[in-house]
C-alpha cells in the first residue's frame, strides 16, 4: 500500500515521466500534465492538512521503505505541524508557477520535466524523515534549477567595476549561464558543507541509521555540537540566503524564468531554514543555543543589508530577490530566538513570504514578458495600462512591509515577539527597522513602475494579465489575504509542533 | 664468499642507470634500452635472494620476469615501428600532438 | 429570531463597508460602472452609521455599558495569543459615530465632486473609501492593541491609496509614498510598543498595569506612532503635501478622522498613560508646540487646503496637548466636535475649489454672492474653529485650556492660547479672502454646487453648531463628568479669539491695515515657507539612507560577490597552471613517475 | 594442494572465449568480422550470466588462487565491463580497424582474463604475471585510435600507445623491483607469508616501489600523466574500457598486495596513500577545470575519481572496500556509458571538443538526456548512483577518521560539478548550428541504454549492490 | 676470494658497460653495450649458482632481446640517424633523479643489516620445471596466454593496415 505522502511525492516527479514521452509539439497536453501534476500534489497536500490530526500533534503518516539498509538509509516520510503547512505553500506555489508558465513557448516540455522534478525534490525534504533521503531530495531540488535558469532564464547588463574587475574577463557575469552556475555551485558548495555534518552526527551516533529520531534523540557531545552547528546552518544557509553567501540569489532570481524565481524564491530558500531548524537547530540543540547570537546577529544583516541593498537597485528583479534575502533574515532570525514565537513565526514566515515572493515574481515574469525591460526608471504610469498587474504588485507589496490583514504581518508580528523574548533582544530593533525599509523600497518601486505619467509610447499597448496568469495571481493574492486575515488556518498547524521541539531543545534534555 | 649487500649494490646500481636512461633518451628504442636494463637488475636481485633463501622461488621469479619482458620489449618495438610509420621518425619528444 | 443584539450591530457597523469594498475591488464590472459601485459604498456607510446610532442610543441609555466579544486568532503554544473581535463601549461607540457620520457625509459630498472622473476611477475611489470606514471602524471598535493596529496600519494603508488617487500626477505619487513612509516611521514606535507590552503582560489588552520604566517606554513609544499618525511635529511633515489627493479625501481622513485615530488610540491607552507621568509631559510639550507653531504657519499659506491642513495639525496639537494635561474627555470632546467643523471647512473648500478650480485663495474671492451656502456652513465651521462662543469649537477648546491651565502647565498653556489667536486669524483671512472682496477671474464664473455637495455641509454644519451642546452626554460616556462654566481660560481664549477675528477683519476685510504692516513677520512666513524640516528629511533620505543603500548595493555587488567570483577564478586559474604540466613529452611523464617514487621512498623510509 | 580449478570455471571460459575468438576469427571473412565483436559480447554477458549460478569459492591451483565473494564481485564487474566495452566497439572497430578485428577482440578477452585473475591471486608471482596478462594488451589497444586531431595528419593511436607504453614499463620494472625486494626480505611469494617479516629498510623499499608502480595503472597523482593523452589519443570504446576495468583491477591487486600480504606494515604505507588521494582529488578536478576536450576532460575528472577510490582505499578496512566496490561498481557504469556517448557523437560527424556537443539536446535528446544523467552520476547527484557511490565513500573515510579528505573531497566534488556542466550547458543551452544528429548504431544504442538502466536503477535502489559490495568486502577480510 | 674477485671484475665490467648502454650516443653501440651487460649478468648467475637462468639469460636476453632492438634500430632509422643528442638540461635532471635514487636504495640496502646468506646449492633446471607445473601452474598458464596476447598484439601492430592504405572489400582477406 502506497502511502499518501509518497504519492505527493511522486505525483509530480510521475508526471516528469510522463511527459518524457509526450511528443514536443502537443504544447497544451504537456501543459494539462503539468498542471495535473501540480494539481495532484497541491490536492494532495491539502489532504495531508485535512488527514493531519490536530489533536495528536507530532509526526503523523509514517511510511517506510528500505532502500540502503547496509548504511542505514531507508526512506522514511512523515508528516508534522512544519510540513503540512510548508506542504501546503509548495502545492500553492507550484499550481501557481505551472499557470504563470503557461506562455512558455520555448521547449516547454523540458521546462516543465525540470519544473516537476525539481518540485517533487522540495516535496521529498519536507516529509522526510531519514536524514540522509533529506539531504538527498535537497540536492535534487537544488539541480534542475541549473538548466532551468541557462536555458530559459535571462541575462542582465552588469558594469565592470570594483576591486575585482579582472575577474569579468573570465566569467559573463551578468550572463543567465553565469548566474546559473554561481547558483548551482555555491549551493552545492552548501550542500558538502552539509554533508560533512551529517555524517558527523551519524557516526556519532553509532553509524547505524539515518533516521532522523534516532540522530535528534542522540545527545552528542557538546565540543562536537558546537563545530557541528556551524556546518549545518552554513550549508542550509547557503540555500536560505545567509549573508555573506546569499550573492547567488540576486543573480540566480534575476536570471531566472517566472516559475522557477517563483519555486525557488517561494519553496527552496524555505528548504534551507527549514534544514536549518529541523535538522541544525533540533538535532545539536547545544551548538544552537551555543551558536544562536551569531545566527541571528546574521539574520539581522540580512535583514537591513538586504533591504538596503534592494534599495539601491534599479532592477525590478534584482529589488525583489534581494527583498527575498531581507525577508529569509526574519525567517531565521525568528528561529534564533529559539522561542515558540520566534519558532512559529519563523515557519509562518516561510509560508507567508513564499507566496507573497511567488505572486511578486509571477508579476513581474507579466511585466517582463510585456515591456521586455525590467529597468525601473523606463516604465511608469504603467497602472493605466494593467491595472490587475498593479493591483497585485501592491498586494504583495503590502505583505512584504507587514501590512496587517496579509500575511506577512502576522510572521513578521510573531518573529519580533520572539526576537524580543529571546536572549539578545536588541535584535528587534533592526529588525522593526528592516521592515521600514521594506516599505521604503517597496513603495518606490510601485511609485516607478504603475505611478506617475506615462506610460511610455512604447507602452502603451502593454496588455493586462490575461487568461491563466489571473488564475496564477488570484490563487496566490487570495492565500496572502485569507492567511493573513485568518493566521490560524497555518499557524495551528505549526503551533502544533513548535512548542514540543523547543521543550527539548532549550532543556538540552534528550527524550 | 660475497655478501648479497653486494649484489644489491649492483642491481640498484644498473636500475639507476637504468632509470638515468629512461629519463634522458630521446629515442624510443633508447627508452627500451634502459628499460632492458632495470628489468636486468630486477633478476639480479631475484637471483641473488633466490641464492641466498635457497629453494626455486626466487629463480622461477626470474624466469617469468624475463618472459614477460621479453613480451614487452616485441610489443614495444611493434608500437616503435608504428610510431615510426606514422610519424617518419622515433622520438619520442616529437610526438606532442595531445598534450595540455 | 431574536433581537439583534449590540454585537451583531457592532458586526454590521464593521462588516457592512468590508463587505462594501470587497464587493468594489472584486466585482469589476461594478467598479468599472462607477456609479452603482458609489451607492453600495454609501449604502454600507449608511447602514453603519445607522447600526452606531442604534448602539450609541443603547450606549446612553446604560453608559457602563461594555460589550467585548472576541474569537482567538493567533494561536501559541497551544493556547490563544492573540484575539480579535468587538468592544463596545463609550469611546469606542461614540468615536464609532463620528466616524460614520462623516465618512457618510463627505461619501455624498463626493458624488457631486468627484462626479467628472471617469467611472472606474469613481468606483475606485468608493472602494477605497469603504475599505476606509472598514479600517477605521476596525480600529475603533478594537477589543486589543494588535487589532487597533492592524486597523492604524490599514487606515495609513487606505490613506496613501487616496492620496495618490490621481496616481499619475507624481505630486500626488510623491504625497502618497510620503505620507505612508512617514507614518509607517511613526508605527515602528506602535509596533516595538506592542511587542514590549505582549513581552511584559502576555496581552495586547487595553487596560494594563506595568512597573513604571515599562509604562513609560510603551506609552512613549506609541507617542511616536501617534506623532506620526496625528501629524505632530516633528513628524507632520506629510500631512500638508496629503492634500495632493481630493478634497472630500482629506476631509474625512486628513481633518476629521483618521488623523484624530492618534488621539482615540491614546484615550483607549488612557489607563497606561496615567502611569507615564514623564509621557504625558512630553505630550502637553509638543502638542502645545505643534498647536503654536502650525496656527503660525498657516497663517500664511496661499492654498487654501494647506491653510486647513496646518489648521488640522494645530487642533491636534491641541488634543495632544489635552491629553497630556491628563484630559481625556477635554482632548476627546474636542475631537469630537473639530470631526465636524473640520469636515465642514474642508468639505466647503472642496465646493469652492469645485466651483473655481484652484486651491489658491489668490483665484478666489468674493464668492459669498455665488455660492451662499457654501459661504454660510464654511463661515459656521469657521467661526466654531475660531472659538467663537456658541459653536462647537467654543466649548472644546475652552475645555482644553481649562484641563493645561488646572495642571499648572503655563508655558503650553501660553502657547495654545496664541494658537488660538492665530487660529482665528487665519480663519478669518481664508474667509476674507475666499468669500469677501473682488472676485477674481476665476471666481467670476463660479456657481453652487448641487444637492448631494449642499446636503453634507448642512449636516456637518449643524454638527458644527451643535456638538457643543453634548458635553455632559460625553462625559457620561467616557465616565467623566462635566459642567460647562466659563472660568479664565475661557474669557482669555474667547477674547483672543475675536481679536483674531477682528484683526483679520481689518487685514483683510477692510483692508484698512495693509498687509505691510505685518512684514516683521515676514521671517516667521519665509522660516515656514523653506520648510526646513522636510529639507532635513529629504537630506536624510536622498543624501544619507539612498546614498549608504547605492554604497551596500555596490559592495555586495562588487565586493561581497566578486569575492565569490575571485573564488571561482582563482579555482580555473589554478587548473591553467596545472595544464601547462602537461607537456606531451613522455619523457617528462616517467620523470613525474621516477620523481614520484623517490618522494614515496623518502616519505616512507624516513621514520 | 592440488590442481582443483573449480574456482577458475569463469576464468577458464574467459580463456576458452579468447582461444574461440582466435580461431573463429581464422574462418572469417572480413565483411563478417564485425560478428566476432557480437560474439565477444556474447562470451561475456554467458559468464556474466553464468557468474550467478556458478559457485567460484575456494581454493584452486596449488593455493595460487582463492575464489571467494570478493573476487566474484570483482569478476562480475569485469565481465560487465567487457560487455559494455565489445558492444560499444562493434561499429567502430569494423569501421577503422577491419582487418584488425579479431585481433582487437582477443586482446580484449586477455586482458580480461588478467584483471579477473588478479583479486584472487594468493602469489607475487601470479599476481605479476596476471598483472601483465592485463597490461600489455592494452598497450596495443590503446594504439589503435585512428582518430586525428587538428594541425596534425599523423594518427593519434601510436602516441597514445607508446605514451601508454612507456610510462607502463618503467612502471612495471619499479613494481618489479619492489616485488623483488619484497621475495627478498621475506623469502616467500605467498601472500599469506609476505606479512610476517620485520620491517626492514629494504621491505619497505620495496613495498614502497610497489606502490608506486602501480600507482601508474590507476592514474594517481603524480602518475597520472598518461591519462588524459592517452585517453584523448586511443579510440573512444577502448577508452571506456581502460578508464574503468585496470583500474578497478589495480585496486583488486593493491588490495590483496597492502591489505592482505603487508597489512602488518601498514604504517608506512597509509600515510603515503592519503596524501595521494588528497593530491590526486586536487589535481583531477583542478586540471579538468580547464579542458576543452570531452575526452581530456572525462580523463581528469577520472584522475579526481581514483583520488575518491583511494580515499575509500585508505580506510583499509571491510566497511571502506566494501564502499570501494561500491565506488568502482558505480563508476564501471557510468564511466563506460559517459565515453560511449562520447563514441556516438564523435562517430556521426563530430568530434571530441565540448562545442560539438552543442544543442545536443535538441539534436538528440535521449542520447542527451543518458548524458546528462551519465554526467550527474560522475559529479554526485542524487538519483543516480553517482551520488550513492560518493556518499558510500565519504561515509566510510569518515568512519576511518579521514576527516580532511572528507571535505576537501565534498567540496571538490562541487568544483567538479563546473566542468560536468560545461558540457551540459552545450548540451542544453546552445543552439545546435548545423552539427549532424548522432546516428548511434544499435549495438551501440543498447550498450548505452544498459548503462543508462544501470546507473538510474542502481541510483533508485543501491541497496542490493551495496549489500553484494560489502559482503565481498567481508569475505575478503574473513 | 676469487669469487671475489671475479664479481669485482664483473660488476665493474657491467657498471661500465651500463653507463655506455644509457650514455652512449649511438644507439646502436648502445644496444651492443646492453648485450656485454645482459652477458655479463648471465656470469653473475653462475656465480649465484643459477647455470639454468644463466643459460636462458644468454638465450633470451642477450640474444633474442638485443637482436631485436637492433631490428628495432635498423627498421626506424634509415640512414646514420642513429646519433640523437640528449639534452643538456634533461641529462642533469636525469642524473639527479637517478642519483637519488640511487642514494636512496643503497641507503635503505645497507641500513638492512641482517640478510640472509646464500649457500653453494645449484637449482637444477628439474627443479625449476617442477615448480612451475606445481606452485606456479596458473602462473605458466597465464604467462603462456600472455606470451601469445603479446605476439598476436605485435603482429597486429606491425602489420600495415588499416593506416595509409584502404583495403577495400573482401579483397582484404589475402592480407592475413
Amino acid at each position: 500500500m502506497i502511502g499518501i505522502l509518497s504519492t505527493l511525492v511522486a505525483a509530480p516527479f510521475l508526471a516528469a515521466v510522463v511527459l518524457l514521452l509526450v511528443p514536443d509539439r502537443a504544447r497544451l497536453l504537456v501543459r494539462l500534465i503539468s498542471l495535473t501534476g501540480a494539481g495532484v500534489a497541491l490536492a494532495l497536500s491539502v489532504r495531508v492538512a485535512a488527514d493531519y490530526d490536530l489533536d495528536a500533534g507530532g509526526f503523523q503518516m509514517p511510511e517506510l521503505y528500505p532502500l540502503v539498509p547496509a548504511m542505514g538509509i531507508d526512506l522514511r516520510l512523515a508528516v508534522d505541524g512544519w510540513g503540512v503547512s510548508l506542504l501546503l505553500l509548495t502545492g500553492v506555489i507550484i499550481f501557481a508557477g505551472v499557470l504563470a508558465s503557461w506562455t512558455v513557448k520555448e521547449r516547454s516540455k523540458d521546462f516543465f520535466i525540470l519544473l516537476l522534478v525539481l518540485v517533487a525534490g522540495v516535496c521529498g525534504v519536507f516529509v522526510c524523515q531519514d536524514l540522509f533521503v533529506f539531504f538527498l531530495f535537497y540536492e535534487i531540488a537544488v539541480l534542475p534549477m541549473y538548466l532551468l535558469i541557462g536555458i530559459w532564464g535571462s541575462s542582465q547588463g552588469v558594469t565592470e567595476a570594483g576591486p575585482f574587475r579582472y575577474v569579468w574577463k573570465l566569467f559573463d557575469i551578468g550572463g543567465r549561464e553565469y548566474a546559473a552556475m554561481k547558483l548551482t555551485l555555491m549551493l552545492l558548495v552548501g550542500s558538502a558543507v552539509l554533508l560533512v555534518g551529517i555524517l558527523a552526527m551519524y557516526f556519532a551516533a553509532g553509524g547505524t541509521t539515518f533516521d532522523m529520531e534516532v540522530l535528534g534523540a542522540t545527545a552528542y557531545p557538546r565540543d562536537m555540537q558546537l563545530w557541528v552547528f556551524p556546518l549545518l546552518w552554513l550549508g542550509f544557509g547557503s540555500l536560505a540566503g545567509v549573508f555573506p553567501f546569499h550573492t547567488w540569489s540576486p543573480d540566480g532570481h534575476a536570471s531566472a524564468p517566472t516559475a522557477v524565481s517563483m519555486l525557488h524564491a517561494g519553496v527552496l530558500m524555505k528548504l534551507g531554514a527549514f534544514g536549518v531548524m529541523r535538522v541544525g537547530m533540533m538535532m545539536v540543540p547545544e551548538g544552537a543555543v551555543y551558536w544562536a547570537p551569531l545566527v541571528g546577529g546574521v539574520a539581522v544583516v540580512n535583514i537591513v543589508y538586504g533591504a538596503l541593498s534592494a534599495m539601491s537597485q534599479r532592477d525590478l528583479k534584482y529589488i525583489i530577490a534581494y527583498s527575498s534575502v531581507s525577508h529569509m533574515g526574519i525567517v531565521m532570525l525568528g528561529a534564533a530566538t529559539l522561542t515558540v514565537n520566534g519558532w512559529n513565526g519563523a515557519v509562518y514566515q516561510m509560508f507567508a513570504h513564499g507566496i507573497m515572493t511567488g505572486l511578486f515574481f509571477a508579476l513581474v515574469g507579466i511585466i517582463y514578458e510585456r515591456a521586455h525591460t525590467r529597468f525601473i526608471p523606463s516604465m511608469g504610469g504603467f497602472a493605466k495600462v494593467m491595472p490587475g498587474v498593479a493591483v497585485f504588485f501592491t498586494l504583495a507589496g503590502l505583505s512584504s512591509l507587514g501590512m496587517p490583514g496579509t500575511a506577512g504581518f502576522v510572521a513578521e508580528l510573531m518573529v519580533f515577539l520572539g526576537a524580543w523574548e529571546s536572549a539578545s533582544p536588541w535584535w528587534t530593533i533592526p529588525a522593526i527597522l528592516g521592515a521600514f525599509l521594506t516599505a521604503i523600497y517597496v513603495l518606490r518601486a510601485v511609485r516607478g513602475i504603475f505611478w506617475g505619467p506615462g506610460p511610455d509610447p512604447a507602452f502603451e499597448d502593454l496588455a493586462d494579465a490575461r487568461g491563466t496568469e489571473w488564475g496564477a495571481l488570484v490563487v496566490l493574492g487570495a492565500a496572502l489575504v485569507l492567511f493573513g486575515c485568518w493566521p490560524g488556518l497555518i499557524v495551528d498547524f505549526i503551533d502544533r509542533v513548535t512548542p514540543g521541539y523547543l521543550g527539548v531543545l532549550t532543556q538540552g534534555v534528550v527524550p | 664468499m660475497i655478501p648479497l649487500h653486494a649484489y644489491l649494490l649492483l642491481a640498484a646500481a644498473l636500475f639507476t642507470l637504468g632509470v638515468y636512461g629512461l629519463l634522458t633518451r630521446r629515442n624510443a628504442v633508447g627508452i627500451l634500452i634502459s628499460v632492458e636494463l632495470m628489468a636486468n637488475a630486477v633478476n639480479i636481485n631475484l637471483v641473488a635472494f633466490s641464492w641466498a633463501h635457497g629453494g626455486t622461488v626466487g629463480q622461477v621469479f626470474a624466469l617469468f620476469a624475463m618472459a614477460v619482458t621479453v613480451a614487452e620489449v616485441v610489443v614495444g618495438l611493434a608500437l616503435v615501428i608504428l610510431l615510426y610509420r606514422s610519424r617518419k621518425d622515433v622520438l619520442v619528444d616529437q610526438a606532442r600532438d595531445l598534450r595540455h | 429570531m431574536s433581537a439583534p443584539t449590540p454585537f451583531h450591530w457592532g458586526l454590521i457597523a464593521l462588516l457592512f463597508p468590508l463587505v462594501a469594498a470587497a464587493l468594489i475591488g472584486l466585482v469589476a464590472p461594478l467598479r468599472r460602472a462607477g456609479m452603482p459601485a458609489a451607492l453600495v459604498s454609501i449604502a454600507a456607510a449608511l447602514t453603519s452609521l445607522l447600526a452606531s446610532a442604534v448602539l450609541l442610543a443603547g450606549q446612553i441609555d446604560d453608559p457602563s455599558r461594555a460589550v467585548v466579544e472576541v474569537v482567538g486568532w493567533l494561536p501559541v503554544a497551544g493556547s490563544t495569543m492573540a484575539e480579535v473581535g468587538l468592544r463596545l463601549d463609550g469611546i469606542s461607540l461614540s468615536m464609532l459615530l463620528i466616524v460614520t457620520v462623516v465618512a457618510t457625509c463627505v461619501q455624498v459630498f463626493s458624488l457631486g465632486y468627484m462626479a467628472d472622473e471617469p467611472p472606474s476611477a469613481f468606483g475606485r475611489y468608493y472602494g477605497f473609501h469603504s475599505l476606509f470606514i472598514f479600517s477605521m471602524n476596525l480600529l475603533v471598535l478594537a477589543p486589543n492593541l494588535l487589532q487597533a493596529f492592524a486597523g492604524w496600519e490599514l487606515v495609513g494603508l487606505t490613506s496613501y491609496l487616496l492620496i495618490g488617487f490621481y496616481y499619475r500626477k507624481p505630486s500626488a505619487a510623491k504625497a502618497a509614498v510620503k505620507a505612508f513612509w512617514v507614518t509607517k516611521f511613526g508605527d515602528m514606535g506602535l509596533l516595538l510598543a506592542l511587542v514590549f507590552l505582549f513581552a511584559q503582560t502576555g496581552a495586547f489588552s487595553w487596560d494594563v498595569t506595568l512597573s513604571g520604566g515599562w509604562a513609560v517606554v510603551i506609552t512613549a513609544l506609541v507617542f511616536f506612532a501617534v506623532v506620526g499618525k496625528s501629524a505632530q511635529f516633528p513628524l507632520h511633515v506629510w500631512l500638508p503635501n496629503a492634500m495632493e489627493g481630493p478634497t472630500p479625501v482629506s476631509a474625512l481622513l486628513h481633518a476629521a478622522t483618521m488623523v484624530a485615530a492618534g488621539v482615540f488610540l491614546v484615550v483607549r491607552l488612557d489607563p497606561l498613560f496615567v502611569q507615564a507621568p514623564e509621557t504625558q509631559m512630553a505630550m502637553a510639550w509638543i502638542g502645545a508646540f505643534t498647536a503654536l507653531f502650525a496656527a503660525v504657519i498657516a497663517v500664511v499659506q496661499k492654498d487654501i487646503k494647506r491653510v486647513l491642513a496646518y489648521s488640522t495639525c494645530s487642533q491636534l496639537g491641541y488634543m495632544i496637548c489635552a491629553l497630556g494635561a491628563g484630559s481625556v474627555m477635554a482632548a476627546y470632546f474636542h475631537l469630537t466636535t473639530h470631526a465636524f467643523f473640520k469636515a465642514l471647512l474642508f468639505l466647503g473648500a472642496g465646493s469652492v475649489i469645485h466651483a473655481v478650480h484652484s486651491n489658491n485663495l489668490a483665484d478666489m474671492g468674493g464668492l459669498w454672492r455665488k455660492m451662499r451656502l457654501t459661504a454660510v456652513t464654511f463661515i459656521i465651521g469657521a467661526l466654531a474653529l475660531a472659538g467663537v462662543p456658541g459653536l462647537a469649537g467654543f466649548f472644546s477648546k475652552d475645555l482644553v485650556l481649562e484641563a493645561v491651565h488646572e495642571r499648572g502647565l503655563w508655558l503650553p498653556w501660553l502657547a495654545l492660547l496664541a494658537a488660538a489667536f492665530l487660529t482665528a486669524f487665519y480663519m478669518g483671512r481664508v474667509v476674507f479672502l475666499a468669500f469677501f472682496g473682488t472676485p477674481s477671474k476665476a471666481a467670476e464664473h463660479a456657481h453652487e454646487s448641487g444637492p448631494t455637495m449642499a446636503l453634507p455641509l448642512v449636516v456637518l454644519a449643524v454638527g458644527s453648531v451643535g456638538a457643543g451642546y453634548f458635553g455632559s452626554s460625553f462625559a457620561e460616556l467616557y465616565g467623566a463628568s462635566y459642567s460647562f462654566h466659563m472660568g479664565l481660560s475661557g474669557i482669555v481664549a474667547t477674547s483672543l479669539g475675536l481679536a483674531g477675528l477682528g484683526l483679520a477683519w481689518l487685514v483683510y476685510g477692510r483692508r484698512s491695515l495693509p498687509e505691510s504692516s505685518f512684514a516683521f513677520l515676514a521671517p516667521i512666513g519665509k522660516l515656514a515657507e523653506s520648510a526646513l524640516l522636510d529639507r532635513m528629511y529629504t537630506f536624510m533620505f536622498r543624501r544619507v539612507l539612498l546614498v549608504l543603500a547605492g554604497l551596500i548595493g555596490w559592495l555586495d555587488r562588487y565586493v561581497v560577490d566578486g569575492l565569490i567570483n575571485v573564488i571561482g577564478w582563482a579555482a580555473i586559474e589554478g587548473g591553467r597552471r596545472l595544464r601547462r604540466v602537461q607537456t606531451g613529452n613522455v619523457q617528462d611523464y616517467t620523470y613525474a613517475v621516477v620523481v614520484g617514487t623517490i618522494l614515496f621512498v623518502i616519505w616512507g623510509l624516513w621514520p | 594442494m592440488s590442481v582443483e580449478i573449480a574456482p577458475l570455471y569463469l576464468d577458464v571460459g574467459l580463456g576458452a572465449g579468447a582461444l574461440m575468438v582466435l580461431v573463429v576469427d581464422l574462418f572469417l571473412p572480413t565483411v563478417a568480422k564485425r560478428g566476432l565483436g557480437y560474439l565477444t559480447a556474447l562470451i561475456l554477458a554467458g559468464l556474466l550470466a553464468a557468474s550467478f549460478f556458478i559457485d567460484t569459492e575456494g581454493v584452486a591451483v596449488f593455493g595460487a588462487y582463492q575464489g571467494s565473494a570478493w573476487t566474484t564481485f570483482f569478476k562480475r564487474m569485469f565481465l560487465a565491463a567487457g560487455v559494455l566495452a565489445a558492444l560499444g566497439s562493434i561499429d567502430h572497430v569494423a569501421q577503422h580497424h577491419r582487418h584488425r578485428q579479431g585481433e582487437y577482440y582477443l586482446l580484449l578477452l586477455c586482458s580480461l582474463l588478467g584483471m579477473t585473475l588478479l583479486p584472487g591471486v594468493r602469489d607475487l608471482v601470479l599476481l605479476f604475471v596476471c598483472f601483465e596478462l592485463m597490461g600489455i594488451p592494452l598497450y596495443v589497444l590503446a594504439s589503435y585510435g585512428k582518430n586525428d586531431i587538428e594541425g596534425t595528419k599523423a594518427p593519434t593511436g601510436p602516441e597514445a600507445g607508446l605514451k601508454l607504453y612507456i610510462v607502463g614499463t618503467a612502471s612495471t620494472a619499479i613494481t618489479l623491483f619492489g616485488l623483488s625486494l619484497i621475495f627478498g626480505m621475506t623469502g616467500t611469494t605467498a601472500i599469506a607469508g609476505i606479512g610476517s617479516a620485520s620491517a626492514s629498510p629494504l621491505l619497505i623499499l620495496g613495498l614502497l616501489m610497489v606502490l608506486a608502480g602501480m600507482s601508474f595503472k590507476i592514474g594517481a597523482v603524480p602518475f597520472h600523466f598518461w591519462v588524459p593523452d592517452t585517453y584523448q589519443g586511443a579510440h573512444t570504446p577502448f577508452v571506456a574500457f581502460l578508464s574503468v576495468a585496470p583500474k578497478i583491477a589495480a585496486f583488486g591487486a593493491l588490495a590483496v598486495i597492502f591489505l592482505d600480504g603487508l597489512a602488518t606494515q601498514q604504517d608506512r604505507w597509509l600515510p603515503i596513500v592519503v596524501a595521494v588521494s588528497l593530491v590526486t582529488l586536487v589535481v583531477g578536478n583542478l586540471s579538468a577545470l580547464v579542458q576543452d576536450n570531452v575526452k581530456r576532460l572525462l580523463a581528469f575528472s577520472g584522475v579526481g575519481h581514483i583520488g575518491y577510490m583511494l580515499m575509500a582505499f585508505a580506510t583499509a578496512d571491510a566497511y571502506g572496500l566494501g564502499m570501494l566496490l561500491f565506488y568502482c561498481a558505480g563508476y564501471l557504469v557510468t564511466n563506460i556509458g559517459t565515453f560511449l556517448v562520447v563514441e556516438a557523437v564523435a562517430a556521426s560527424g563530430g568530434d571530441d571538443s565540448i562545442s560539438s556537443y552543442n544543442g545536443l539536446a535538441r539534436r538528440s535528446p535521449y542520447l542527451a538526456l543518458a548524458m546528462l544523467l551519465f554526467l550527474l552520476s560522475l559529479a554526485g547527484i542524487p538519483f543516480v548512483i553517482g551520488f550513492w557511490a560518493k556518499l558510500s565513500v565519504f561515509m566510510a573515510a569518515w568512519k576511518a577518521g579521514l576527516y580532511l579528505l572528507v571535505v576537501v573531497g565534498a567540496v571538490l566534488a562541487v568544483l567538479a560539478l563546473f566542468y560536468y556542466l560545461r558540457v551540459a550547458r552545450a548540451m542544453y543551452m546552445e543552439p545546435p548550428g548545423n552539427l549532424p544528429i548522432p546516428r548511434g548504431s544499435v549495438s551501440l544504442q543498447l550498450a548505452i541504454g544498459i548503462c543508462l538502466a544501470a546507473v538510474v536503477l542502481a541510483g533508485l535502489w543501491p541497496g542490493p549492490v551495496v549489500d553484494a559490495a560489502l559482503d565481498a568486502a567481508r569475505s575478503f577480510f574473513a | 676470494m676469487i669469487e671475489q674477485a671475479i664479481f669485482a671484475f664483473v660488476a665493474s665490467c657491467m657498471l661500465y658497460s651500463g653507463l655506455q648502454v644509457v650514455h652512449g650516443r649511438n644507439l646502436v653501440h648502445a644496444v651492443l653495450w646492453l648485450g656485454v651487460t645482459l652477458s655479463l649478468t648471465a656470469l653473475l648467475f653462475l656465480l649465484l649458482r643459477a647455470p639454468f637462468l644463466a643459460g636462458i639469460q644468454i638465450l633470451l636476453y642477450a640474444g633474442g632481446v638485443v637482436t631485436l632492438m637492433l631490428f628495432g634500430i635498423m627498421l626506424t632509422h634509415r640512414h646514420g640517424g642513429v646519433h640523437v643528442e640528449n639534452q643538456q638540461g634533461r641529462k642533469l635532471r636525469g642524473a639527479l633523479a637517478a642519483g637519488a635514487l640511487f642514494a636512496l636504495m643503497s641507503g635503505a640496502i645497507c641500513t638492512t643489516g641482517a640478510l640472509p646468506h646464500g649457500g653453494t646449492a645449484v637449482v637444477s633446471a628439474a627443479e625449476i620445471g617442477q615448480a612451475f607445473l606445481t606452485d606456479h601452474l596458473l602462473a605458466f598458464e597465464v604467462l603462456s596466454l600472455l606470451l601469445l596476447a603479446a605476439m598476436v598484439g605485435a603482429i597486429a601492430l606491425a602489420r600495415r593496415s588499416d593506416y595509409g592504405e584502404v583495403v577495400s572489400g573482401p579483397a582484404g582477406r589475402g592480407v592475413r
